[in-house]
């Protein structure tokens, strides 16, 4: 990695703002150094964005924040300087370095929640930013940053508390806060990671009309090659703390050539085929297998709730099929899951299974009404196996635990052995039986969730956003597992993913819901291809995938608009149906 | 090591300088404390300050005058005739007269007094038997002969109230005494001021001030850091007046057997009914030993007679110490091995030093006792007169007369052991029948071998009442239940 | 587990943890060895040994019975710890179930707990222990359940807050999703989880009964005199504290030993095992 | 506001409870109270009259509810030692108290929180250090020696300061002035290190966050990042503590009442235990009970004012189970 920086000047951009030089940053873990970043080189030129992309932990944070002369704390620097602006930041003095902070650098956090004071009106902290560094700070220009990030109400907005606003509205806030000092350098983490694509979508377009308004340099951190892609102009890519990669995002993003970067892109499920691949053929379905489950007009309320979270639900899964629910944070796809898995009761409607004893049965009832033989042939696996896992447990008790449960196995050996099959059969060895959770990756976490789930010998799994928290490769991973295990068990699955992408790869089928409504259900080609729903379409645009140069342009207008309740479903192809909503294509 | 513990024999003497304010630290009663001194819940360290009797006890036990100046009976002891002192006033101007006394006498009678002394009384009286005969003189006209009649008048609660005052006595505290109440308030603080007029002359102090400490460690505290001059109603152990004899500006007093300790054995229970066994109990240890080690040697050995030395009335001679007779009873009366609990508490600091060491002299003779200690404030109700075994105390002062009957004739409410003997009685009773003091003496010290011998209390040892006070005060001396509140003072300040 | 791992896990643990450690070891261990390292016996008085100072034949001296004061504060501890373990151990135990049943019934039955936990700890914790002290004396067995049931509440409070977030975990949605039976369900998902906390809870409960037993016995509740024990010992010996320190200062020194090893331990424990002492209330 | 009013409603029946608790366990209290009041000298007679006359013969059910009636309107009834009306004889005591726990009270909130927050911010140097250190050894020295130590060092070595309170009930302002501050000492020394600690430790923590960073990394003062953005929020967990120790102050501290003689409400309860003065112990506990309360709906109106997040969270306390998905969403961002 010869001639740091030198090969992203670009006649593009005007001069360099910050150089980043061989940087390389430790931290102390016991008596061993661990090295997060090493010999990294890149330089800012003004105007210019800059993409940071690699997996969890390879040290983008680290790297971004160093623009700030922040280290967290443990941390050190081995070698290299960071200058912005002319100024070695880890060489000034506590004064100047907050003169820089805030005025010349500002930071979007990775967490735009969690990086906001709870305590404090998101006003009074734009007002702090401003007040810091002498500027106007009159509520009247408070409210004007407000309402530059295109927060409804300004003035009213400002007057919350972080917790009164929504995910977007508090990355929004986050951003309104960084560009109140009119910094020439700002550091965007992760700016969009929390955020389902629909606003996904329009906090990029912000960003992007912001720089171009305000003429600002950007570092923009992601572990989405889609949204580097978009909004980027050159990219660097991190494995494990060392630049593998760098050059143009276009380039970088369409053609690599590092193998890991190859390895990532090939790893992200598409929904657009990369250019020069070929489109992918729509997996194949027995349309006359029978049907395993079926619910019809369900309503689904939380307990002492007023109104229902999910109303007038209907699905049909067949055996051996996969059904996706996708919809936007807060649509009721968990709901569903929950009442499936019965922990949720069924307000109405029908539900009905066809148990492991082939009989037909009703599945309204919560779970511990539920005959046993109807609780083992609905498992359900969960988001984040790291939570779903008892820590203080082992892998073998974990994964035995359904087997006694449901008394799959009679002894002692015999349980042994089923878990030692079991975790073959995930792709781990028999080995993790004596671990405990806290020893595995995230990865092989989701694994032993599986394996729990398989150890029932369930005829439906639930999956609900099982791989929100993987990194891109290892969700491939899994994703593969889980379809290889489906077609040898011949499981029914019921997959929820907000990610069109991944629900691509996997359903038979798709569901499309909005504020507890179905509003769209077809088979998996004609939703994608062919969306019929307005609110289908504004999530199908608004996805941003690696090679794409600019943002889509979407309608908010669509995103806001609610859903008719009188509104009844049409069947408009054999199987496709779309709620008759405002906007609808029958 | 630590000095020697060498406790002055008594209390400084010299010459005090005159008037002064001494304050004393008392332990609060309880807030139902009164000025009455007829009543079961008098302050009684006021009384002293405040009141007189007809007739006081000297430090011999004899009846000697207070208010009576002199008193006669006829030939069977039925009728007593008090001549009054003249020219006394109460502290309200009011002069002193024969139906003060009867007013007095009569308070203590009424039951709505609920006064401790009226028991011992109503045997010989009764309302109808009291005579204003004229200003200076009363007359008793008894129930039954009593030839020591007098010595019960020297009870506290038989000070003189002024007439009509019943209602109001508990907190006016008018007496005939050489200190006038200044403020009182029950169980808090209050003072007395000089009474210029006290027939028996002036007091050395100007003013008394009493506060009440409950907290044993916090009144002598109190003492320690100067803040009081006197403490009242606190026996020390051996560690505390070490550090007050030790400490700038405090020394102590010795009252000599102002303690009297006791080890009722309850009669009526299983344990000691019979009397070889309590016999063997008494034999089996040493007074002087257990003196020794319960008190340092601080008192004086009791063996297991109430009446203590000081006292005319004790009887000559010494139970012998047996501990192989005692096993020896014990065994006879099938009680080998005895074992039984002793209750102890830390309600008076000696007395589970006085079970410990007699717990370990009855184990040679093969007694097991176990020493259970109860919480102080419960001593009273739930051990005492309930228990087989206990250690208790009284204080010394009685009147040989009333000790006897008080506490161990049968039936009486006080006797602790519930001990019943009729010849004991008898004796008694015939002891108040002897006009012949020497005769009656005898008959006094025949009871008190019959409790030797027979009674089911036993009295270990007297225990000197070890008074922590500052070292200005002078001529501090107390004795029965009387203050000598006449003559106590204060050094004059000598820087 | 293996003797490296557990020198290992040791070594987690922290100096300082293992210095907590060892102080209470070291206290518990001569306590339980008291009979055969005390020189005297504790209760045996001798009249011409009183209030002594240190020497070859007394080395802290003797209190104002004559009474051998280094033999005392080795037995003095006995009691207290026999008590604290055992009130510690039945507050801590029955404090967890109700806790962990408080938290897993929400509704109206963690209502009704925590209201009655709430009435029983507005009454200051000194008058229910003075008020059982007067009912039924001062027993071992007395004061060993008086504080245990003074205690109880605060147990209950702690565990059922560490409880809660647990048991909306998802592994016990997991569980509950298999259908799982209550108990199993504490027993498996939701105690293993707090155990840290009960951990720490009880050597905090320890410490806490320790000094509530010391105060009860200077107090006059506590240990019937004259048995030794240390609250009693300064009670006795406070007064004598200028002529004869060492009765007095010898009981305070093993007492804060072994308080001060219970913090230190109780400290690195939650550390070690990561409970977060700032969000436990201390009741 | 729907907050409050159920707070306050849970308020009631806690106090409620607590006096019935209390009155069952008071009644139960051994040792005849009239055999008690008439002392050791007493004819049964007498006893019985008494008995009678205290309405010791009726049931239990009816006492409880006279007494529970006249309490909520202020009659206490009467003590059965002293024949005073109870409310006087508590007042007097409470103020007393007051005397010594306010100002124990707010010296010792204000120098443990101040250590606190300053071992916090030079987390592992030598001032945290000497903190902790000296925060545990204090936590270890039972409150009566510390009493102890001070009168002999303060009162008898050097004395500076009256070591007991002699005018017992009826001590005025300026008897009890000199002698309050032995006390307030005593009381300082044993509440502080639970406060040090747990403000240390929730500092700390709230140092840590991400929202503490990024006013760091906005330009903002470390010392304004303590107070404004940290502090609110770090003494949440604090609270409950400072609320426990305040509890205990006011509802009388026993054993520096009873070692200085001070004639508060713990000095008092102490008597009446040993009088068996019902009425007394009773409206102790009621008292109590009720500080308890009023300082618990202090610290949680508090934790309102300090945490905007409970002000507006009527309905999500009210969710059953969150959803475990969103819950991994957000413990996901964090970790
Ligand atoms: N002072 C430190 N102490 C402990 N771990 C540290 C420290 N500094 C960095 N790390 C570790 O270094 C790695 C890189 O962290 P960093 O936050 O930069 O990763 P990232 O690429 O931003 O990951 P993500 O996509 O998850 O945000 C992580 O594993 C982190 O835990
Ligand atoms: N325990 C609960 N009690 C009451 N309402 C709830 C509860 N959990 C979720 N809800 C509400 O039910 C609705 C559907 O929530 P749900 O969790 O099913 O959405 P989702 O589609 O899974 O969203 P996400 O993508 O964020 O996971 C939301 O309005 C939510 O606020
Ligand atoms: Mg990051
Ligand atoms: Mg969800």
């Amino acid at each position: 990695m010869s001639q740091p920086g030198a090969s992203l000047i670009d006649s593009r951009f005007g001069e360099q703002v910050a150089v980043v030089q061989d940087l390389t940053i430790s931290y102390r873990a016991g008596d061993r150094n661990v090295v997060v970043a090493q010999d990294v080189s890149f330089t800012l030129n003004e105007g210019e964005t800059v993409g940071l992309v690699g997996e969890s932990g390879s040290g983008k944070s680290t790297v971004a924040r160093t623009l700030l002369g922040h280290l967290r704390p443990g941390s050190k620097i081995d070698n290299g300087t960071v200058t912005v602006l002319g100024r070695d930041m880890f060489t000034l003095g506590e004064r100047e370095l907050r003169d820089m902070r805030g005025r010349q650098v500002a930071i979007v956090p990775q967490n735009a929640g969690q990086s906001l004071t709870p305590s404090m009106r998101v006003g009074g902290q734009i007002q702090e930013s401003l007040k810091l560094h002498g500027l106007r700070h009159d509520p009247a220009r408070i409210a004007e940053f407000a309402d530059l990030v295109r927060l409804p109400t300004p003035e009213e907005i400002i007057q919350r508390y972080p917790h009164e606003l929504s995910g977007g509205q508090q990355q929004r806030i986050a951003i309104a806060m960084a560009i109140a000092t009119d910094p020439q350098v700002m550091v965007l983490d992760e700016p969009t990671t929390a955020l389902d694509v629909i606003t996904q979508g329009a906090v990029l377009a912000l960003i992007q009309e912001l720089r171009e308004r305000l003429n600002m340099s950007i570092l923009i951190v992601s572990h989405d090659l889609g949204v580097v892609s978009a909004i980027a102009d050159n990219v660097i890519v991190l494995n494990k703390g060392v630049a593998t990669e760098r050059g143009a995002a276009r380039d970088v993003l369409t053609a690599p050539r590092a193998a890991y970067t190859k390895r990532l892109l090939a790893a992200a499920p598409r929904l657009h085929p990369a250019p020069g691949e070929p489109e992918p053929e729509p997996i194949p379905f027995d349309d006359h297998a029978p049907t395993l489950l079926r619910c019809v007009g369900v309503d689904i309320r939380y307990p002492r709730a007023i109104s229902l979270a999910v109303r007038n639900f209907q699905i049909d899964i067949r055996e051996g099929e996969t059904v996706a629910i996708v919809g936007e944070s807060g649509s009721g796809k968990s709901t569903v899951a929950h009442a499936i898995a019965g922990l949720l009761g069924v307000e109405h409607g029908e539900a009905v299974i066809t148990a492991a004893d082939h009989r037909s049965q009703d599945l309204r009832q919560p779970v511990r009404k539920r005959p046993p033989v109807v609780r083992r042939s609905v498992q359900m696996i969960f988001q984040n196996a790291d939570l779903a896992l008892n820590p203080r447990r082992s892998i073998g008790d974990s994964v035995a635990r359904p087997l006694r449960l449901f008394k799959r196995t009679r002894s002692r050996v015999e349980t042994k052995q089923r878990v030692g099959t079991l975790l073959t059969e995930v792709g781990l060895t028999e080995q993790f039986a004596r671990r405990v959770p806290g020893q595995l990756s995230g990865g092989q976490r989701q694994r032993i969730g599986i394996a729990r789930a398989l150890a029932a010998e369930p005829r439906l799994l639930i999956a609900d956003e099982i791989t929100t928290a993987l990194d891109v490769s290892v969700q491939a991973d899994v994703l593969r597992l889980l379809d290889e295990l489906q077609e040898r068990h011949g499981l029914s699955c019921l997959f929820i993913s907000h990610d069109l992408a991944v629900v691509k790869s996997v359903a038979h089928r798709i569901v499309v819901m909005k504020e507890g409504y179905v509003v769209e259900s077809g088979p998996a080609a004609a939703i994608l291809d062919d969306p019929r729903h307005p609110y289908t379409r504004a999530l199908l645009d608004s996805v941003v995938e690696p090679g794409v140069e600019r943002l889509p342009s979407v309608d908010i207008e669509q995103r806001v608009r609610r859903v008719d309740a009188s509104a009844a479903m049409v069947d408009v192809a054999s199987g496709h149906l779309v709620r008759a909503d405002v906007g609808a294509d029958l | 090591g630590a000095p020697p513990l060498t406790l002055p024999e008594s209390a400084a003497r010299g010459e005090p300088a005159l008037g002064g304010t001494m304050r004393i630290a008392r332990p609060a009663a309880s807030a139902a404390e009164t000025l009455d001194p007829a009543s079961s819940l008098s302050a009684y360290e006021y009384l002293g300050a405040l009141y007189n009797r007809l007739v006081k006890l000297d430090i011999k036990g004899n009846t000697i005058p207070d208010l009576a100046a002199e008193w006669s009976t006829n030939s069977d002891a039925t009728q007593w005739v008090f001549k009054l002192r003249a020219g006394v006033s109460f502290h309200n101007g009011q002069p002193f007269t024969a139906r003060d006394v009867r007013y007095t006498i009569l308070h203590i009678l009424d039951p709505d007094t609920a006064s401790p002394q009226a028991e011992t009384l109503l045997t010989m009286i009764g309302p109808n038997r009291v005579d204003a005969v004229d200003d200076q003189t009363v007359r008793f006209r008894l129930k039954t002969p009593n030839a020591e009649f007098p010595s019960l008048l020297t009870a506290y609660q038989c000070y003189i109230i002024p007439q009509g005052s019943a209602a109001t006595i508990g907190s006016t505290g008018i007496g005939t005494g050489p200190f006038r109440l200044d403020s009182y308030r029950p169980a808090g603080a209050g003072s007395v001021v000089v009474n210029e007029d006290y027939f028996d002359g002036r007091p050395v102090l100007d003013r008394i001030e009493f506060f009440a400490i409950q907290d044993t460690s916090a009144r002598v505290n109190s003492l320690l850091s100067s803040q009081v001059d006197l403490l009242s109603q606190t026996n020390m152990d051996d560690a505390t007046a070490r550090v007050v004899i030790g400490s700038r500006g405090t020394t102590v007093a010795r009252v000599p057997d102002a303690q009297w300790y006791t080890i009722p054995m309850l009669a009526t229970s299983k344990e000691f009914k019979d009397p070889t066994v309590r016999r063997a109990m008494k034999l089996c240890y040493d007074s002087e030993t257990l003196l020794q080690t319960a008190i340092q040697g601080t008192g004086s050995g009791g063996w297991d007679n109430p009446v203590p030395p000081t006292m005319a009335a004790r009887a000559p001679g010494q139970r012998p110490y047996d501990p192989d007779r005692a096993r020896a009873l014990l065994k006879r009366a099938g009680k080998d091995g005895l074992q039984v609990a002793i209750y102890t508490s830390a309600y008076e600091p000696n007395l589970t030093p006085i079970a410990i060491a007699y717990a370990e002299q009855a184990r040679k003779a093969g007694i097991d006792l176990k020493i259970t200690s109860v919480s102080a404030d419960s001593y009273y109700t739930s051990v005492w007169m309930s228990k087989p075994l206990m250690v208790s105390y009284w204080y010394t002062g009685r009147p040989v007369d009333q000790l006897l009957n008080q506490v161990f004739r049968s039936g009486s409410s006080y006797n602790e052991s519930a001990w019943s003997n009729k010849r004991f009685d008898q004796v008694l009773d015939s002891a108040r029948a002897d006009t012949n003091e020497t005769s009656r003496r005898a008959k006094y010290q025949d009871a008190q071998q019959i409790i030797v011998d027979d009674g089911a209390d036993m009295t270990p040892i007297f225990g000197d009442r070890i008074v922590g006070l500052s070292d200005r005060v002078v001529n501090y001396d107390e004795y029965g239940f009387e203050f000598d509140y006449l003559n106590i003072g204060l050094k004059a300040q000598s820087q | 587990m293996s003797l490296a791992t557990t020198v290992r896990s040791a070594s987690d643990l922290g100096l300082v943890t293992l210095v907590g450690i060892a102080m209470v070891v070291i206290t518990v261990v001569l306590a339980v060895l008291s009979p055969v390292l005390s020189p005297y016996d504790p209760i045996a008085s001798n009249a011409d040994a009183a209030l002594m100072g240190s020497s070859w034949a007394h080395w802290l001296g003797t209190d104002a019975y004559g009474r051998d004061v280094l033999s005392r504060t080795l037995y003095g501890g006995r009691f207290a710890l026999v008590v604290s373990v055992l009130a510690t151990t039945i507050c801590v135990a029955l404090g967890a179930l109700i806790g962990a049943l408080a938290a897993f019934y929400e509704g109206w039955i963690d209502g009704a707990i925590t209201r009655v936990l709430d009435a029983v700890l507005a009454v200051p914790a000194v008058l229910w222990l003075l008020l059982i002290v007067s009912v039924f004396g001062s027993g071992t067995w007395v004061i060993v359940v008086a504080i245990a049931a003074v205690y109880t509440p605060a147990v209950a409070r702690v565990t059922r807050g560490a409880a809660r977030p647990v048991m909306r975990s998802a592994y016990v949605v997991a569980a509950q999703s298999r259908g799982e039976m209550s108990l199993p369900i504490i027993v498996r998902e939701v105690f293993p989880n707090i155990l840290d906390t009960i951990l720490v809870e009880y050597a905090m409960r320890a410490c806490w009964v320790i000094l509530l037993v010391s105060t009860l016995s200077f107090l006059g509740f506590g240990v019937n005199p004259p048995n030794p024990d240390w609250g009693l010992m300064i009670q006795e010996n406070r007064t004598a504290l200028v002529v004869a320190p060492m009765g007095t200062l010898s009981p305070i020194i093993a007492l804060a030993v072994l308080v001060v090893g219970l913090n230190l331990a109780a400290d690195g424990l939650g550390k070690y095992l990561g409970v977060d002492r700032a969000m436990r209330g201390v009741a | 506001m729907i907050y409050v009013v159920r707070r306050l409603l849970a308020s009631i029946i806690t106090l409620f409870l607590a006096s019935f608790f209390v009155f069952f366990a008071v009644q139960a209290l051994p040792g005849d109270v009239a055999q008690q009041l008439l002392g050791q000298n007493a004819t049964p007679e007498a006893v019985e009259t008494l008995r009678e006359k205290l309405g010791l013969n009726q049931g239990i059910w009816t006492r409880y509810f006279d007494w529970l009636g006249s309490a909520v309107r202020g009659d206490l009834g009467t003590s059965l030692v002293s024949g005073e009306p109870v409310s006087t004889t508590l007042w007097t005591a409470f103020t007393h108290t007051l005397l010594i726990a306010i100002p124990a009270m707010i010296i010792g909130i204000a120098i443990s929180v101040l250590l606190g927050v300053w071992a916090a911010a030079r987390r592992g140097r030598r001032a945290d250090n000497t903190i902790s250190v000296l925060s545990l050894i204090t936590m270890s020295i039972p409150e009566f020696v510390v009493a102890t130590v001070l009168i002999i060092v303060f009162a008898i070595a050097i004395p500076i300061f009256p070591a007991v309170v002699l005018q017992g009930p009826s001590a005025s302002f300026s008897d009890l002035f000199p002698a309050m501050w032995l006390p307030i000492a005593t009381l300082v020394f044993s509440m502080v290190a639970y406060i040090i600690r747990s403000t240390r430790s929730s500092t700390i923590d709230g140092l840590t966050t991400e929202y503490a960073t990024t006013a760091e990394l906005k330009g903002v003062k470390r010392r304004v990042v303590l107070l404004r953005h940290v502090l609110p929020t770090a003494m949440l967990p604090v609270l409950p503590v400072i609320s426990i120790n305040v509890a205990w102050l006011l509802g009388g501290v026993v054993v520096t009442e009873t070692v200085f003689n001070y004639p508060g409400v713990g000095k008092l309860m102490i008597d009446s235990v040993s009088t068996r003065d019902l009425p007394v112990l009773q409206a102790i506990a009621l008292l109590s009970a009720c500080v308890y309360v009023l300082v618990n709906l202090a610290a949680d109106l508090l934790a309102l004012l300090l945490d905007p997040r409970q002000r507006t969270s009527g309905r999500a306390s009210k969710r059953q189970r969150p959803d475990p998905a969103l819950e991994a969403k957000t413990s996901e961002a964090s970790g």
